[in-house]
């Protein structure tokens, strides 16, 4: 009917109300379901444990050799491990690795994965055809086999290492969905009329395109972190792994297999915090993404 | 249209060739880049297996009686001369011989260890899928009730949970605190193989934990996409105009169940697939001798050809069950079979 | 949604089909037959392999469808102990060059024929195509049965080589006997008079000699009988991933002294299995498996549960690799046994399972008290002792640099203890120590191999500074010293010579230096006394060891941390009459507790 | 023309409908007083957001949550108050006696069925006895609207275009002799040649069967083709209700000069169409007293800002303005209130 042209400095502005109405709105579906605060809370209560968590304790946890898988109470919460350390510190100073790796595989595998989606979706032609090969390829291997493979080759001993290989192994998925986005929008005409109008392929991809599937992509990265966490700690957990450093995965594995905790109640707290922690990171995680399909995802809103 | 439908005839044959040509060559790469992973490996098979007898108490002679011979099982010739002697023995279906089994056939290893996987992975997922299914749907409906977010959030935990933990608290709970069921073993030695009750009954009661394990892991996977399905669906304008035009609840609830299961159908030939891979997690914690287990124990005691041999039909697998989900996917959605021009 | 329901079900009986497919008719246990179940320690269950004894995996059962000629007792320092087993009795000339084997007379297999010489022979002419101490190829090779040759239907002699070894009997008498009618064709015609040219041609006839005979290992290896043929106590009736089930042999000579009917073998892919099992009472007889001390007091709480504790050959040690720096110092491998609080390390470790060293002498302490007497206690004890351990540093020439521990040129020192990841012991073991070094100023850390595979490999290459290791491997005196001065530390034997090879090379890990300075002795070669110990006289072997156990306490080539029990755990609620503790029997199967006239029905 | 005795009259009296939001219940329809003279196509206009497409579902008391219908009532000839009608007795109604037809760019069909197969389902479900007949109607129906019919009955969706997909949702709607007929964007996303074609067909249909037709569209092109009456809505309010060409040719409420001074192809002169200030109103942003329309109107009063105009009848149909119009003539209010 009536096409309005706007000028740069409306357009500014407007941008700047839709970014305003967009907080308001994500504060009003958090505001609805006070599940979704708790679940931002969560979040952000591991983001400030991995970052600051090992900062709390000394480099060497204090040992108490007389309380020897202690029962929980006030100065452990969690009681302690085999070596009378306190289980709360360790999952404390063990959430720093285990959100790393979950952190570095979730950008590798969401990089790559649009990367790649993108650009097989943009480009289309040979390109796309190799491209979408090289994803079979990718979603045909076995991750978890072949991470117990590499187990033996390759020794993780940094996160990212961990997280570089979990990403690698993980990208098809997002790849794909990313590029039938991008030939949905292209289909839909976005990308001929951003070039009709003389726009360069930067600008189309960076302005245009990523914007659309930003929510679709950030909620694959949360979703990824959790992944990631999960492969690894039970990576950890059937003690495949080489450790060095303590992580959850290896609060389980000593639990279970040395500790006796799934035999005996004496151990069971030094396996359930672990266990806990990653419940509540996958709740609080949950529950963000839940948040976020509404906020993106009008379809699901009830309104 | 006796020609459309030998056009429509035509496509599909070439569209088969093509895939399985593409799967071929997938299985190809994924042969040879396991194959070159594999011999990286470092480790002294032979060795390993010396030590661990003698950390079982086992005398160093009889130790060592008991493994110099294995050396002989050993890959012998440089990198290329094995890979071409392996890819020529993969033309005729041979896996090589196993050295953790010295002696036997890694195909019939793996034979003997698919069937155990075949049973509780393919009752569990089926099961789930239903369970899934249901709950979805009326998560979906129900969707504002407390009792259809409870279910959905039910489903994102359960999804979210690592099936070891799950494993693992079953097994605490069922076989250790009440032990009314067997933590581990396919089935009772006592009983002899074959159709009689007991061991039948004894087969299913091993079976209970791994299924019930592997129905909560990935129940949570299919009440979210059926959840997430159903309410696109119900979205959708048709539904919406099959109410307006007054067609019974049965018949409108049946074309939402229809057109929101589509897609899962394809999910579900994929998982059938990734079923060859057994679940690690579950056969280790159950001690269930399927593949997962075989291909575990295998990278332990550096069995190379059953490592290579149980990778390789986990892959094809996988491979042959997405060339199946694309062509079922054509074969059940009318608009991908005719090309759609919608 | 009906059509997939149907489709379910289908699948669901197809499959269960297939699997339940391939049986016999169905002969149920009835409700009055008595079950023994236990489990081997020493294997996996593996429904796919043979039922043959030479098979590493294969489903022979040792004491119960697996029989020897005798039985090695548990004694701590003589490895020529024996309990009878097929051979009724053996005698052997002074000079033990010559044994006669007698066979149990009322011997035969389970489907009637009597055990015969003939089986014997058969069963070592099978051992020489695997290999091993007694039936080595080589003429050269300390303790090789030279000579084999009936006397009589129930009698064999057995004629040791010129290179003659201590180890001869037990390793003669420990043969496996299989039913010559069910084996003997795997021995190809003229077998004996190949074997004869293997042993003592040394040229190319020999070679070719030895080529045939090592080519029939995989044969043998791979042989598998439609069905057992046992001449023991029981006989494999079948056998699923998840257990073997054994019936009683009616032929077994000793059958009134067998009290149950059936065996149930059971699989376990992990501990915390036997646990289970253990406490909610399911087994009669559980080998020694290393247990948390909470899961301890629930099996002792089990109904009709009791342990059994006897003497385990086997310790366990932190061994360095002297060719990295700075553990080439004696001063700091002493320093850091000072700093290893043994107790502590055992007690979180192996609080049921082990006992903390008394010392490190490469010896358990109960057969070092044995072999050593007073002189055990003149041995340096390492009792954790800061002090010491900072005098010894600073000797080393590490220095102390705000709180930390350097090395001499300053630049940080941080202990690196390798073990595999699943060894859960082991790992808490390395844990401990590594907090109990922190504490002392010395930086530590763990660091796990993913497989015991990966990290045997990785140590023998030389890529770990510190790295645990078993030792004290008894009874016979070489096997415990061959832990620290044999091929890990560069010794090996070729062809009945020993030589040595440079650190880093030949699985040479250890890296100790060749010969080493010993007050009244003078400089010795550890390596050379060690493989002496193969055919010395027992009043030779003495003093050796008496040098051998000063010389690793002196120069440490491996902290020793803590010492085996042979933990038995057993269930008297439904039998009885189990061996007691310290029992020569315990580090043998229930099956040849049986034989023994152990183990009797609980009398209601 | 002529005009079939049977078709039923509708009568909207006090409709209002309210959506539950976050701040509040907020309507999106409020006291909406409308007549449909039995055999007339009546066109509804207004931008998005004004309440018409609530109001056409409100016909077949098809409100969809979180909205509701708080008020008023929908009485149709011969079945009452359909507003207060619930399950069976509602279900029946729908298709049987009421008619639908969606938006022709959204997707009315289930897209795993066939056209046939879909109408056999709507037999079915009001207990047509012969299907058979049912089917020949379909076809003929088809058939008339100028397809093929026995082919479309065999197709899917997906094999349709728009135009033929609306044409089939015509047939739906009429195939079971529903005498009254909703009519939802009916040309929205089709091409001019289509557009013409459907509305001709709308048109002929109408007279044929003898309907009582209401045409939600915000093309006031289209509905002055086809349409006998217009209402123009705002803000969930009808600001003005008449004869079409009256309406049209002598708007008398501000907010319908506006919108048709938008649309060149009325207002005749390509310089003068300029678009309505502002933006139309959405639930939240109503204003809670006085006139809705009077932040977007040109000539607004003070009076505007306190008090709601209330329908009133003049120069030959309903108006709810407080400005006193150019035809100031009174007109009893019972015609077209």
């Amino acid at each position: 009917m009536t096409v309005t042209a706007l000028p740069g400095a409306a357009g500014r502005s407007r941008r700047a109300t839709l970014r305003r109405n967009f907080w308001r709105g994500v504060w009003r579906v958090l505001r609805r379901k006070p599940s979704r605060m708790a679940g931002v809370a969560i979040c952000a209560l591991f983001a400030v444990m991995g970052v600051a968590g090992p900062l709390l304790y000394p480099a060497h946890l204090p040992r108490d050799d007389d309380a020897l898988y202690a029962p929980p109470s006030l100065s452990h919460p969690f009681g302690t491990d085999f070596e009378g350390t306190d289980v709360l510190a360790l999952v404390v100073t063990g959430s720093r690795y285990v959100l790393l790796t979950g952190l570095a595989t979730a950008v590798i595998t969401v990089a790559l994965g649009t990367a790649v989606g993108l650009f097989a979706g943009f480009r289309r032609g040979w390109q796309d055809t190799l491209l979408m090969r090289l994803t079979d390829l990718n979603l045909a291997i076995p991750g978890l086999p072949l991470l117990l493979v590499l187990s033996t080759v390759w020794k993780f001993e940094s996160p990212l290492e961990m997280g570089l290989v979990l990403g690698l192994l993980g990208w098809g998925g997002i790849a794909r969905a990313v590029r039938s986005q991008t030939l949905s929008l292209r289909e839909r005409g976005f990308i001929e009329a951003a070039r009709g109008l003389g726009l360069p392929t930067t600008h189309i991809i960076g302005r245009e395109l990523l914007p659309s599937m930003a929510p679709y992509i950030a909620m694959n990265m949360l979703i990824a972190v959790t992944g990631a966490v999960y492969a690894q700690v039970g990576l950890f957990f059937l003690g495949v792994l080489p450790f060095e450093a303590n992580n959850w995965g290896v609060m389980l594995n000593l639990a279970v297999f040395s500790g006796g905790a799934l035999t005996t109640p004496a151990a069971l707290p030094y396996l359930l915090a672990p266990l806990l922690a990653i419940l509540l990171l996958t709740l609080g995680i949950v529950l963000v993404v839940d948040a976020m399909d509404e906020i993106f995802n009008p379809r699901l809103r009830e309104e | 249209m006796t020609r459309a439908t030998a056009n429509r005839a035509g496509a599909l044959a070439r569209r088969v060739a093509g895939h399985v040509a593409r799967g071929l060559v997938m299985i190809w790469l994924v042969a040879t880049i396991s194959f070159v992973i594999i011999r990286e490996i470092p480790g002294d098979p032979v060795l390993a297996m010396y030590e661990s007898m003698l950390q079982k108490g086992m005398s160093p002679d009889q130790a060592e009686r008991a493994t110099a011979v294995l050396y002989g099982f050993l890959p012998k010739g440089s990198l290329w001369e094995q890979y071409t002697g392996y890819m020529g023995s993969l033309l005729h279906f041979d896996l090589g011989r196993s050295l953790s089994t010295p002696g036997v056939e890694v195909t019939s290893l793996i034979g003997s260890a698919a069937s155990w996987t075949v049973l509780p992975v393919l009752a569990g997922t089926l099961l789930s899928f239903l369970l899934g299914v249901t709950m979805g749907v009326y998560a979906a409906v129900r969707r504002s009730g407390r009792l259809g977010d409870l279910l959905a959030l039910s489903g994102s935990l359960l999804h979210g949970v690592p099936v070891y933990v799950i494993g693992l608290l079953l097994t605490a709970i069922f076989a250790t605190l009440w032990p009314i069921l067997p933590s581990g073993g396919p089935v009772d030695v006592e009983f002899t193989p074959g159709l009689n009750a007991g061991y039948l009954g004894s087969l299913v009661r091993h079976a209970v934990l791994p299924v019930v394990t592997y129905t909560l892991a990935s129940y949570g996977g299919w009440i979210l996409a059926m959840k997430s399905n159903v309410v696109t669906v119900l979205g959708d304008d048709f539904i919406l105009a099959a109410e307006l035009r007054g067609l019974r609840r049965g018949i409108v609830f049946r074309y939402l169940a229809r057109n929101a299961i589509l897609p899962l159908f394809t999910i579900l030939a994929l998982s059938i697939g990734m079923l060859f891979g057994g679940s690690i997690f579950i056969e280790e914690i159950f001690n269930y001798p399927g593949l997962g287990l075989l291909l575990v124990n295998s990278i332990s005691s550096r069995d190379y050809a059953l490592m290579g041999g149980t990778f390789l039909v986990i892959t094809i697998g996988i491979v042959v069950a997405n060339i199946v989900a694309d062509l079922l996917y054509s074969v059940i959605d009318p608009r991908v079979r005719s090309g759609g021009t919608a | 949604m009906k059509r997939l329901a149907t489709f379910a079900a289908l699948m669901a009986i197809v499959t269960a089909t297939a699997t339940a497919c391939g049986g016999a008719a169905a002969t149920d246990a009835g409700a009055e037959v008595d079950v023994y179940t236990t489990i081997d320690g020493t294997k996996q269950i593996n429904a796919s392999a043979p039922i043959n004894p030479f098979n590493p995996v294969g489903s022979v059962f040792t004491g119960y469808n697996g029989m020897a000629l005798a039985w090695a007792r548990n004694h701590p320092t003589d490895p020529n102990r024996f309990y009878p087993a097929l051979a009724r009795s053996w005698t052997q000339s002074p000079d033990g060059a010559q044994v006669d084997i007698h066979l149990q007379p009322e011997a035969r297999w389970s489907d009637g024929k009597p055990v015969t010489s003939e089986d014997v022979r058969v069963s070592i002419g099978l051992a020489y195509t695997q290999g091993g101490t007694a039936y080595a190829l080589d003429p050269k090779a300390a303790g090789a049965a030279a000579d084999v040759r009936v006397l009589d239907a129930k009698t064999i002699r057995v004629t040791q080589g010129a290179n003659r070894s201590a180890a001869f009997l037990a390793n003669l008498l420990s043969t496996v006997v299989v039913p010559a009618h069910v084996y003997g064709a795997l021995l190809p015609r003229g077998f004996w008079d190949t074997l004869k040219v293997a042993q003592h041609d040394r040229g190319p006839a020999g070679e070719r000699a030895k080529a045939v005979i090592t080519g029939l290992a995989d044969k043998v290896i791979a042989f598998s009988p439609e069905q057992d043929v046992s001449a023991g106590p029981f006989v494999l009736e079948r056998v699923n991933p998840g257990a073997a089930l054994l019936r009683r042999n009616p032929y077994f000579y000793n059958s009134r002294a067998i009290g149950p009917d059936k065996v149930k073998v059971l699989n376990y892919t992990g501990n915390e299995q036997i646990w289970n099992y253990l406490i909610s009472g399911q087994l009669d007889n559980a080998p020694f498996t290393s247990v948390p001390a909470a899961v301890m007091e629930r099996i002792r709480g089990a109904r009709g549960s009791q342990v059994i504790t006897g003497y385990s050959p086997v310790a366990t040690s932190l061994a360095f690799n002297q060719s990295h720096k700075p553990y080439d110092n004696v001063h700091v491998r002493r320093a850091l046994a000072y700093l290893i609080d043994r107790e502590q390390v055992t007690r979180i470790a192996a609080p049921e399972g082990g006992t903390p060293a008394a010392t490190t002498s490469g010896i358990h302490a109960k057969a070092a008290r044995a072999w050593l007497g007073d002189g055990f206690a003149e041995l340096e004890p390492y009792r954790l002792d800061p002090a010491k351990a900072a005098a010894e540093l600073r000797a080393a020439g590490m220095k102390l640099r705000d709180g930390r521990w350097t090395m001499p040129d300053g630049s940080p020192w941080k202990v690196e203890i390798h073990v595999p990841a699943s060894f859960s012991d082991w790992v808490s073991a390395a844990k401990s120590i590594s907090s109990g070094l922190g504490d002392h100023g010395i930086d530590a850390t763990v660091l796990t191999a993913a497989d015991y595979s990966l990290y045997l490999s990785e140590l023998a290459k030389g890529e770990y500074d510190l790295g645990f290791w078993l030792i004290g491997l008894g009874p016979s005196p070489y096997n415990i010293f061959q832990r620290l001065f044999g091929q890990a530390n560069g010794w090996q034997m070729f062809g009945g010579r020993l030589t040595h090879v440079p650190p880093g090379t030949g699985g040479n890990w250890m890296g100790g230096p060749r010969t080493v300075e010993v007050a009244g002795e003078g400089l010795v070669d550890p390596g050379e006394l060690t493989s002496r110990l193969n055919y010395v006289s027992p009043g030779e072997q003495r003093r050796i060891v008496g040098v051998l156990a000063r010389i690793a306490n002196e120069q440490l080539p491996a902290v020793q941390l803590w010492d085996y029990v042979n933990t038995q755990f057993v269930n008297t609620s439904r039998y009885t009459g189990f061996p007691p503790d310290d029992s020569e029997m315990l580090r043998l199967s229930s099956g040849v507790w049986m034989q023994l006239g152990m183990i009797r029905k609980r009398q209601p | 023309m002529e005009r079939h005795l049977t078709a039923p009259g509708v009568r909207i009296r006090g409709l209002t409908v309210v959506y539950n939001t976050p701040s509040g219940e907020l309507p999106a329809v409020s006291g909406v007083d409308l007549t449909l003279a039995p055999g007339t196509i009546t066109g509804v206009v207004g931008e998005s957001g004004s309440g018409k497409s609530t109001l056409a579902l409100s016909m077949l008391n098809a409100v969809q949550p979180p909205g509701r219908i708080s008020a008023g009532s929908v009485e149709i000839d011969g079945l009452g108050d359909v507003v207060r009608l619930r399950g069976e007795e509602l279900r029946r109604t729908r298709g049987r006696k009421v008619g639908y037809v969606f938006q022709a760019a959204q997707n009315s069909l289930n897209p795993l069925k066939t056209i046939g197969a879909q109408l056999l389902d709507l037999g079915r479900s009001h207990d047509v006895g012969d299907l058979r007949a049912l089917v020949r109607d379909a076809r003929e129906l088809l058939g008339r609207m100028g397809m093929d019919g026995a082919r479309v009955l065999d197709s899917r969706q997906h094999e349709l275009s728009g135009g033929m997909r609306q044409r089939v949702g015509i047939m739906f709607a009429l195939v079971l002799d529903a005498r009254v007929v909703v009519l939802d964007e009916p040309t929205t996303a089709l091409d001019m040649i289509t557009q013409a074609t459907i509305l001709r067909i709308i048109r002929e249909v109408h007279d044929e069967r003898a309907l009582t037709t209401l045409v939600i569209t915000h093309d006031v092109g289209a509905v002055a083709e086809v349409a006998d009456d217009l209402a123009v809505m705002y803000g969930g309010r009808v600001v003005e209700h008449g004869p079409v060409a009256e309406v049209l040719g002598a708007p008398e409420h501000p907010y319908t000069r506006g919108l048709i001074r938008a649309i060149p192809r009325l207002s005749g002169d390509l310089g003068l169409a300029r678009a309505l200030p502002g933006r139309p109103p959405t639930l939240g942003t109503l204003p809670a007293a006085g006139c809705v329309f009077r932040e977007r109107c040109e000539s607004s009063l003070d009076l505007c800002r306190t008090a709601e105009p209330v329908p009133a009848a003049r120069a030959g149909r309903t108006v709810a303005c407080h400005l006193p119009g150019p035809h100031a003539v009174p007109v009893k209010r019972k015609e077209y209130a």
